[in-house]
């Protein structure tokens, strides 16, 4: 483990795991001295009865000051404004979010506007805008993959100006992330699956990516291990909860690692995709986890390597020799995804062109891939990336994720060699 | 315990490293007003930002600073370091002068250094990506490939940029960064 | 990987590692409302020109010190902490720079209790709760750091004040700051950490987050102990106050062992330092726990100590046994350097017996009747704990 | 009466579990390396005593031995030693009293006592000639160290008794004979905890001759002579016994006031020396024989008491801020017939009245408020309420409540009334004493600060001084003669009466070492090899001095002793007396490194295998 | 030259020897000396002999007969004793 030149690492969340976690919430809300705290969720989760757990573990002491469950797929200004509005309405003095990523980014919106009392969110933009600490804020995940209980950054969009507005700071963490089992119960298999490779891919992009550091290493080892024991239990047997709250960990573990260490390309790409083509996160990175290892191989092929250690177990790292490990790495994240196929029924994909909606038709035309590689050049992410990407590049790796064959690495133009390992063309 | 035997100790001053970091920003700041004119593919970065694109990179906390960006016409131009009565579109603030000093004496790269948190980006992410682009750019033109094989993830290969572009590029960029 | 039924995890303390991460502190003192520090510090700091470092390192800041109060000692007394505290209202400070080892951290942490409640009696906090609003406060570890910096619990006049919010905002770990100790200097500290590691991981009731804080601790440790002692290059220094440092976090999420507290009574008992009795009880309270108690000792131990080959090499059964013996390897392997029993330390055998007694009672359930005197007799004259399965 | 010439050499070896006894032969080679004394009890222990033994244990053993001049009428001899493993330290212990016993064990034909095992029923012993009666002691039980002895001395020279302090282990407790003590280290609770409540001894069955009667009897008025002309022994002893030290240290800053917060103190005059003499209207209360005659007795309100010495009045007066003379005199009677060391005793309770003030400890104890001390004290004896904890001693007390920083103990033992931050070889001297932070073991102060003959605020040649004073105080307690006879013998020679001050103060300030070797000390060796009649040259004389230190090093390094005991209280080393406006600090760590130079150590203050084997000290334990 | 004022503090029986009538302990004996001059000469004028057995002390530090007094100090005299 490499001690790198500089680093930073930062998880000021408190986090509360178990099979009924959410008993504790009483005595949560108490160390935070609130006791009118509001539930924000969205309908899917309200619908499939997610809340109730909640509402009983609050009991009779705590009164909820009142839920707020029509948050949109992708957060946005209206509805932080108005669930402010609420806020101070029935004055609550903390929040209880459950749900996935945009419940979440909503809630830290609201966040912001209800403890600094303003109701422009324009004014806290960017860096260093917040200075002080912010209510009290509870997050219950209700997917084992974005990880965004544990991470700094609230992205939400302003539909009028057409713009995603982006708050990074610390404050914003939530002070508690409960990952209870009972919330991930009722997931059905696919979704278990893309969540669950969404997180795997958290962790394989926080290893080999530029501000790589132990923490996030060690996290991130730990997070593929747990979801490389467990993917299968948890897509084939919902029911069983060990694997739920070891999905719920690792996905945690791995919000934990990239929002220290930073994510690459996969997650420019896979952005892109989904703002074009309004896929779901998680699909995307399954599909392009094993191209972003791929064409960074020259610069982190010893990284990918050292992969094949939680993905496959002892014995499989051990048989094999230290050049064909992270080209073993990859053929296994390949099979894992085939495997998902199978057990989804088909709903998982293996390449772009196998994704399809709800009934049937394809989402990623091929036509669609150039103003894809257009816009993921622009990504944030782009930056951590070890190896630097033009268009021509990202063409190249769009339209191999496309045709689902491997990467042809003689094409990659490739930048001072790094990697410690000679992996063979 | 008398309390003046603590006594208050007010910050110093680092001269020295705020003088170079402003020549070399100065020095950046003309070069990418150049380069613009001189290559291909930074003028088709600016084109594709938008009009009233006005990008400020200072050091906190008072430290030296520069500001390119499109004025009225359209043209890039280095609008030197005072950003009074201009409209900051991008502000990207290095968080201390030593910070600044790593990227300028080149020991971390434009990526290593956001990579490891010395500067703090407000403003929308795409023209940051669109910007740390055409630094580079700037960087291969201006300097040593030795120096800028540290300062860049991947050397521009024969193919991208052939030499006679590049030995040109980097005649014309000199010559119009320093004749005003 | 077992995962317990429920368990709690919390890391308040966030770690800026590396080169010129000192000039950083005046940005994030603003980015968290504060612009005027105290700095917390012991004599052997000042002689050694840390202080300096950092004051340099707040040139061209804008912003001021308020003052650097250097009187804690060895052994922090609550007259310490008044004092500081006047001179913190004197000055009009509203945040805390501790350098130096566990005594410095444990008077800022007091420090910060008591201008935090504005009030001058430190006594009357018997429970902390776990929720106060307490100044900034950053830790700036040194050589003689061994952990406890970054971690909950603070010391004065040898009553403990515990509670998730003493734990410091930001660690900053500069190599400038790591100056050269002597050999045994350099390995106490890193031993002890690796013992809070190792023990808080073997912990029947570990779970996975602190696992992987735990296992980046023991293997920066591991790594890096024998470079650190021998060359002493920047990297390998730095890569030892990094575990040493997550280690301080991941002793503040486990409950207390039986190899830590037997090594807190024996310090007390001998006056010998904590690393010291720390350091040689490591290897037979795992040795102990292999061979005697039901959950023996995991096999990913092995990992973080030994690296990932010699674990993947190793075969399922084998491994908690090749992870003690690789521990045994690294502690035994200092000898040269450090006493590694307590024969060598003289310590007389009545001391043993009362120190044994005085443990026992809180761990019998978990380590049997003669458990504690068996870990310190097989410590005793340094070899393998007999009587057991194996 | 029958004739001993020289000495019997016959120690009694009892053994309290089988209740039988021995007759131990002490080899001439031992005489001859070890004179006898503290040395030789030390050499007995060693040999015999396995290191880590618990003090309070079985196999803990008491050794006495009463010295070669004791019983031959040579000046200031009435004095016998004592060692054991002491359970206040966890090291050795040697303690020298002045009591009657010395003498009734010496005229009953024996040299010296070994004590072993463990009696399970209450018992003392009655020695004469033909050796060792157990005597049954239930009755005694419980008794005050006064009244036992008036008990067992129907038919008995003289006696050592324990008070209810030993018998209730008090870490502290001390051993009386008559109204001196063998006083340091806890000596009263290794006899408590062997159920031994007394020993008596018949006495006056031998007469003592020197083999060399006539230069003895030259030596002996060589001697008394130098007593009789040097004015600290005829005069500040003799009028004002050890109090005259009170003013002095108050000038100088040495009085420990309020646990050694402050050096002086306006009132410190009501309990100087002088003062007390004339209340008291003191008269003559001494060891038997005596020529310097230190100790007093006076009628405080109606009753004729011991009047306390300097320690009792530093330590259990001026640092805890009370200038009454009768109430320290007071809390003295109280720990006589308790069996207490006064010196631990009024450092533990300096420890419980600060902290107290700090709230770490709950008592009613205030700092110049006598009442309570009273209760306290009893308290302690028996073990009851806060006394329970009291009786372990500062160390123990500061570990369980807090407050090390104020604990003023080295190595568990408590310090004696002089400050160091006054003289800084006497913070070297208090670090490395063998037995914890005694004051007899060097007495830097005196060159220091009384003599004025080195800088007191330098380190230079500190630790020379401290080493050569080591060994020749040593030296002394090995022939058994009082350490007081050191300023008359030494001063009173000629090189040092008549050699002109500056030339004096010069050399010892810069070539301390060398300068000390023109000392002549040959007085004493002069009056042992009297009585023993083969010579005893003055370098073989120190040389014996030295080899009981490094022995006693060995053996406390055995318990794990090293550099890192050899220390100060934090407040000595970082806070500044109220008199020292200068705020100068102890250079400890620069000191030590020369003085383990100079004694033979290594760096980590462990005797090294070259100088244990030049002192001719067997090799048995590994260390 | 304008004077100093030197409190004399007489311990160990000094008063009796040089037969100062009713001495109190707390307020010593005053002399008004002019400014610099050495403590020998200050002895001298109280009176007192055989100076060697004497040690002099002012502000807790030992002083030896050479010392100067530029401002007024408080000096006591006591014969010297053996510690114990």
């Amino acid at each position: 483990m490499q001690i790198p030149g500089y680093y930073e690492f930062c998880n000021k969340v408190k986090t509360v795991s178990g099979h009924n976690a959410l008993d504790k919430l009483p005595e949560m809300l108490a160390s935070v001295n609130s006791v009118k705290p509001m539930i924000i969720t969205d309908r899917g989760v309200n619908g499939a009865g997610l809340i109730e757990p909640v509402k009983k573990a609050l009991g009779a002491k705590v009164k909820a000051g009142g839920i707020y469950d029509d948050v949109p797929a992708d957060s946005d200004v209206k509805t932080v404004k108005d669930i402010a509005a609420k806020y101070r309405a029935a004055k609550c003095d903390s929040i209880i979010a459950v749900g996935g990523g945009s419940v979440l980014d909503t809630a830290k919106g609201v966040n912001i506007l209800v403890s600094e009392n303003s109701d422009n969110l324009m004014n806290f933009v960017g860096f260093g805008a917040l200075k002080r600490r912010l209510k009290p804020l509870i997050a219950v995940p209700t997917t084992s993959g974005t990880g965004s209980e544990m991470t700094l950054v609230a992205v939400i969009a302003d539909h009028e100006r057409d713009v995603k507005m982006l708050f990074p700071s610390l404050f914003l963490l939530p002070d508690f992330a409960v990952l209870d089992s009972r919330m991930t119960k009722t997931l059905p298999a696919a979704l278990t699956a893309f969540t669950a490779m969404d997180a795997m891919t958290h962790a394989c992009e926080a290893y080999t990516c530029l501000s790589k550091n132990p923490l996030s290493d060690s996290t991130a080892v730990m997070a593929i291990k747990l979801i490389s024991e467990n993917i299968m239990q948890g897509v084939k047997k919902p029911g069983d909860m060990q694997a739920r709250l070891a999905l719920a960990n690792a996905s945690a573990l791995a919000g934990m690692s990239f929002s220290n260490s930073m994510v690459g390309m996969i997650h420019a790409i896979g952005h892109s995709i989904g703002a074009i083509c309004h896929v779901p996160h998680g699909v995307c990175m399954s599909v392009l986890l094993p191209y972003g290892l791929e064409y960074n191989l020259h610069k982190t092929g010893h990284l990918t390597g050292e992969l094949l250690f939680p993905l496959k177990g002892a014995e499989a790292y051990n048989s094999a020799k230290a050049e064909e490990r992270p080209l073993l790495t990859i053929k296994a994240i390949r099979e894992m995804n085939s495997d998902l196929r199978k057990a989804t029924g088909g709903k998982h994909p293996t390449c772009l062109k196998e994704i399809v909606d709800r009934d049937g038709n394809m989402m990623v035309p091929r036509e669609v891939l150039s103003d894809i590689a257009l816009l993921s050049l622009n990504d944030g992410a782009m930056v951590y990336n070890p190896e630097d990407l033009d268009y021509k590049d990202a063409l190249m790796v769009l339209e191999k994720a496309w045709e689902g064959e491997p990467l042809d690495r003689k094409k990659i133009k490739k930048g001072k060699k790094t990697s410690l390992v000679k992996v063979k063309d | 315990m008398n309390i003046n035997k603590y006594p208050e100790i007010k910050s110093g001053g680092k001269l020295i490293k705020k003088i170079y970091v402003a020549v070399m920003l100065w020095i950046v700041g003309r070069a990418i007003q150049a380069a613009s004119r001189v290559d291909r593919e930074v003028k088709e970065e600016f084109g594709r930002l938008s009009d009233d694109f006005m990008m400020h990179l200072h050091v906190l906390p008072s430290g030296p600073g520069m500001i390119v960006g499109k004025d009225k016409n359209g043209k890039v131009k280095y609008m030197g370091w005072n950003p009074k009565g201009k409209k900051i579109t991008l502000d990207m603030k290095v968080k201390n002068i030593e910070g600044a000093m790593l990227m300028f004496t080149f020991q971390e790269s434009t990526c290593v250094a956001s990579a490891n948190n010395r500067l703090a980006v407000s403003g929308n992410v795409p023209d940051t990506m669109a910007f740390i682009r055409i630094l580079n750019i700037v960087e291969t033109y201006l300097l040593p490939k030795i120096i800028t094989s540290f300062a860049v993830k991947r050397y521009p290969k024969w193919s991208q940029m052939s030499p006679m572009r590049k030995y040109a590029g980097r005649v014309l960029v000199y010559v119009r960064t320093f004749t005003f | 990987m077992q995962i317990p039924d429920y368990f709690k995890f919390f890391n308040k303390t966030r770690i800026v590692s590396g080169k010129k991460s000192l000039e950083n502190i005046p940005y994030e003192l603003q980015s968290m409302d504060a612009v005027k520090p105290l700095v917390i510090t012991d004599k052997r700091s000042v002689d050694e020109g840390l202080v300096k470092i950092l004051i340099d390192a707040y040139g061209d800041s804008g912003l001021v010190i308020g003052a650097v109060f250097d009187g804690v000692t060895a052994y922090t007394s609550a007259k310490t902490v008044l004092d500081a505290a006047r001179l913190f209202r004197a000055r009009g400070c509203d945040s805390i720079i501790s350098i130096g080892g566990e005594s410095c951290a444990f008077a800022a942490k007091a420090l910060n209790l008591l201008v935090s409640h504005k009030t001058e009696d430190l006594l009357q906090f018997d429970s902390l709760p776990d929720n106060m609003h307490l100044c900034p406060f950053i830790v700036i570890p040194t050589s003689d750091s061994s952990g406890r910096e970054t971690s909950t619990r603070s010391v004065i006049d040898g009553r403990i004040y515990e509670s998730d919010e003493l734990m410091p905002d930001i660690a900053v770990i500069d190599p400038r700051m790591l100056k050269k100790r002597g050999k045994a200097e350099t390995i106490l500290p890193a031993l002890r950490a690796m013992a809070e590691a190792v023990e808080a991981c073997t912990e029947d009731a570990a779970n996975p987050m602190n696992d992987s804080f735990a296992f980046a601790s023991i293997q920066l440790i591991c790594e890096n102990l024998a470079a650190a002692v021998n060359g002493g290059s920047v990297k390998s220094v730095l890569g030892l106050a990094n575990g040493i440092a997550i280690s301080g976090i991941v002793w503040s999420n486990a409950p207390e062992g039986i190899g830590s507290a037997l090594a807190e009574e024996l310090a007390v008992r001998t006056g010998n330092s904590r690393e010291l009795c720390a350091a040689v009880l490591l290897p037979h309270t795992l040795d102990y726990k292999l061979k005697n108690t039901k959950k023996s000792v995991r096999g990913e131990l092995l990992l973080p100590v030994a690296g990932i080959d010699r674990y993947c090499a190793a075969a399922e059964t084998e491994r908690g046994l090749l992870g003690v013996e690789a521990v045994f390897e690294i502690v035994k392997g200092m000898n040269k350097y450090i006493p590694v029993t307590l024969k060598e330390l003289n310590i007389p055998r009545y001391i043993l017996e009362s120190t044994a007694e005085a443990v026992e009672d809180s761990f019998a359930k978990q380590y049997g009747k003669g458990g504690a005197l068996m870990i310190l007799e097989s410590a005793y004259n340094g070899e393998r704990v007999s009587g057991g399965k194996k | 009466m029958q004739e001993i010439t020289g000495t019997s050499n016959r120690i009694l070896e009892v053994n309290l579990t089988k209740k039988s006894f021995s007759v131990y032969e002490v080899p001439k080679e031992d005489l001859k390396l070890y004179l006898g004394g503290k040395g030789l009890a030390l050499k007995m222990l060693y040999d015999r005593m396995e290191p880590g033994i618990d003090p309070l244990g079985e196999d803990n053993m008491i050794a006495i031995h009463t010295g070669v001049l004791l019983g031959t009428g040579a000046p200031c001899s009435g004095r016998f030693a004592a060692v054991t493993k002491s359970p206040l330290t966890g090291i050795m212990t040697s303690c020298s009293c002045g009591g009657a016993f010395g003498m009734a064990l010496k005229t009953s034909g024996w040299d010296g006592l070994i004590v072993k095992g463990k009696s399970n029923t209450p018992v003392y012993l009655y020695v004469d000639s033909k050796g060792v009666e157990f005597r049954d002691a239930k009755k005694l039980w419980g008794m005050d160290t006064q009244k036992t002895q008036e008990e067992i001395s129907k038919d008995s020279g003289g006696a050592l008794a324990i008070g209810p302090a030993g018998e209730n282990l008090v870490l502290y407790a001390n051993v009386a004979s008559g109204h001196r003590f063998l006083g340091r280290g806890g000596m009263g609770a290794v006899m408590g905890s062997k159920n031994l409540k007394a020993i008596s001894a018949k006495g006056k069955e031998f007469k003592i001759l020197p083999v060399n009667q006539k230069k003895f009897e030259k030596a002996k008025k060589k001697a008394t002579d130098y007593i009789n002309g040097n004015d600290i022994s005829a005069g500040s002893y003799r009028n004002f016994g050890t109090n005259a030290n009170v003013n002095l240290n108050n000038a100088g800053g040495l009085l420990p006031v309020r646990n050694f917060t402050g050096g002086t103190h306006g009132e410190a005059h009501k309990i100087s020396g002088e003062e007390m003499a004339e209340k008291f209207k003191t008269s003559y209360s001494t060891c038997k024989p005596c020529t310097i005659l230190c100790g007093h007795k006076g009628n405080i309100n109606g009753q004729m008491r011991q009047i306390p010495e300097y320690e009792t009045v530093g330590l259990m007066g001026s640092n805890l801020e009370i200038f009454d003379p009768v109430k320290i005199s007071d809390f003295n009677e109280i720990c006589t017939l308790m069996g207490m060391d006064t010196i631990t005793a009024g450092g533990t309770i300096a420890w419980a009245m600060e902290a107290t003030e700090r709230g770490l400890f709950k008592s009613d104890l205030k700092f110049g408020s006598a009442d309570g001390v009273c209760e306290v004290l009893k308290d302690i004896a028996h073990m009851k309420g806060i006394g329970k904890d009291l009786a372990m001693g500062s160390r123990y007390c500061s570990k369980k409540y807090g407050g090390e920083d104020f604990a003023i103990q080295v190595k568990g033992l408590e310090m004696a009334a002089y400050d160091p931050r006054g003289a800084f070889g006497q913070g070297l001297s208090y670090a490395v004493a063998n037995r914890g932070a005694c004051h007899l073991s060097a007495t830097a102060f005196g060159l220091e600060v009384y003599l004025g003959l080195m800088d007191a605020y330098s380190y230079r040649s500190k630790a020379s001084m401290v080493k050569y004073q080591e060994d020749i105080y040593s030296a002394i307690n090995s022939l058994q003669t009082c350490v007081f006879t050191v300023f008359p013998y030494e001063l009173e020679t000629l090189l040092m009466k008549y050699s002109p001050r500056p030339v004096l103060k010069f050399m010892m300030n810069l070539m301390a070492g060398v300068a000390m070797r023109f000392v002549d000390v040959s007085l004493w060796p002069e009056l042992w090899s009297a009585v023993i009649g083969n010579r005893l040259g003055m370098t073989a004389f120190l040389r014996v001095g030295a080899r009981v230190q490094v022995l006693e090093r060995v053996m406390n390094c055995a318990e794990g002793i090293s550099r890192k005991d050899d220390t100060l209280p934090d407040r000595l080393l970082n806070e500044f007396r109220k008199c020292d406006s200068k705020e100068r600090a102890i250079p400890l760590e620069k000191m030590l490194n020369r003085y383990y130079f100079v004694r033979g150590f290594d760096k980590n203050g462990i005797p090294k295998e070259r100088t244990v084997r030049r002192l001719k000290i067997k090799k048995r334990m590994a260390v | 030259m304008e004077d100093i004022i030197i409190t004399l503090k007489l311990y160990s029986g000094l008063e009796k020897e040089l037969k100062i009538p009713d001495y109190n302990v707390n307020s010593g004996v005053i002399i008004k000396v002019n400014k610099g001059t050495k403590l020998k000469n200050i002895i001298a004028d109280s009176g007192l002999q055989k100076l060697s057995g004497y040690a002099f002390f002012s502000g807790g530090e030992r002083i030896n007969l050479r010392t100067k007094f530029m401002e007024s100090a408080e000096i006591s005299c006591l014969k010297i004793s053996g510690g114990g």
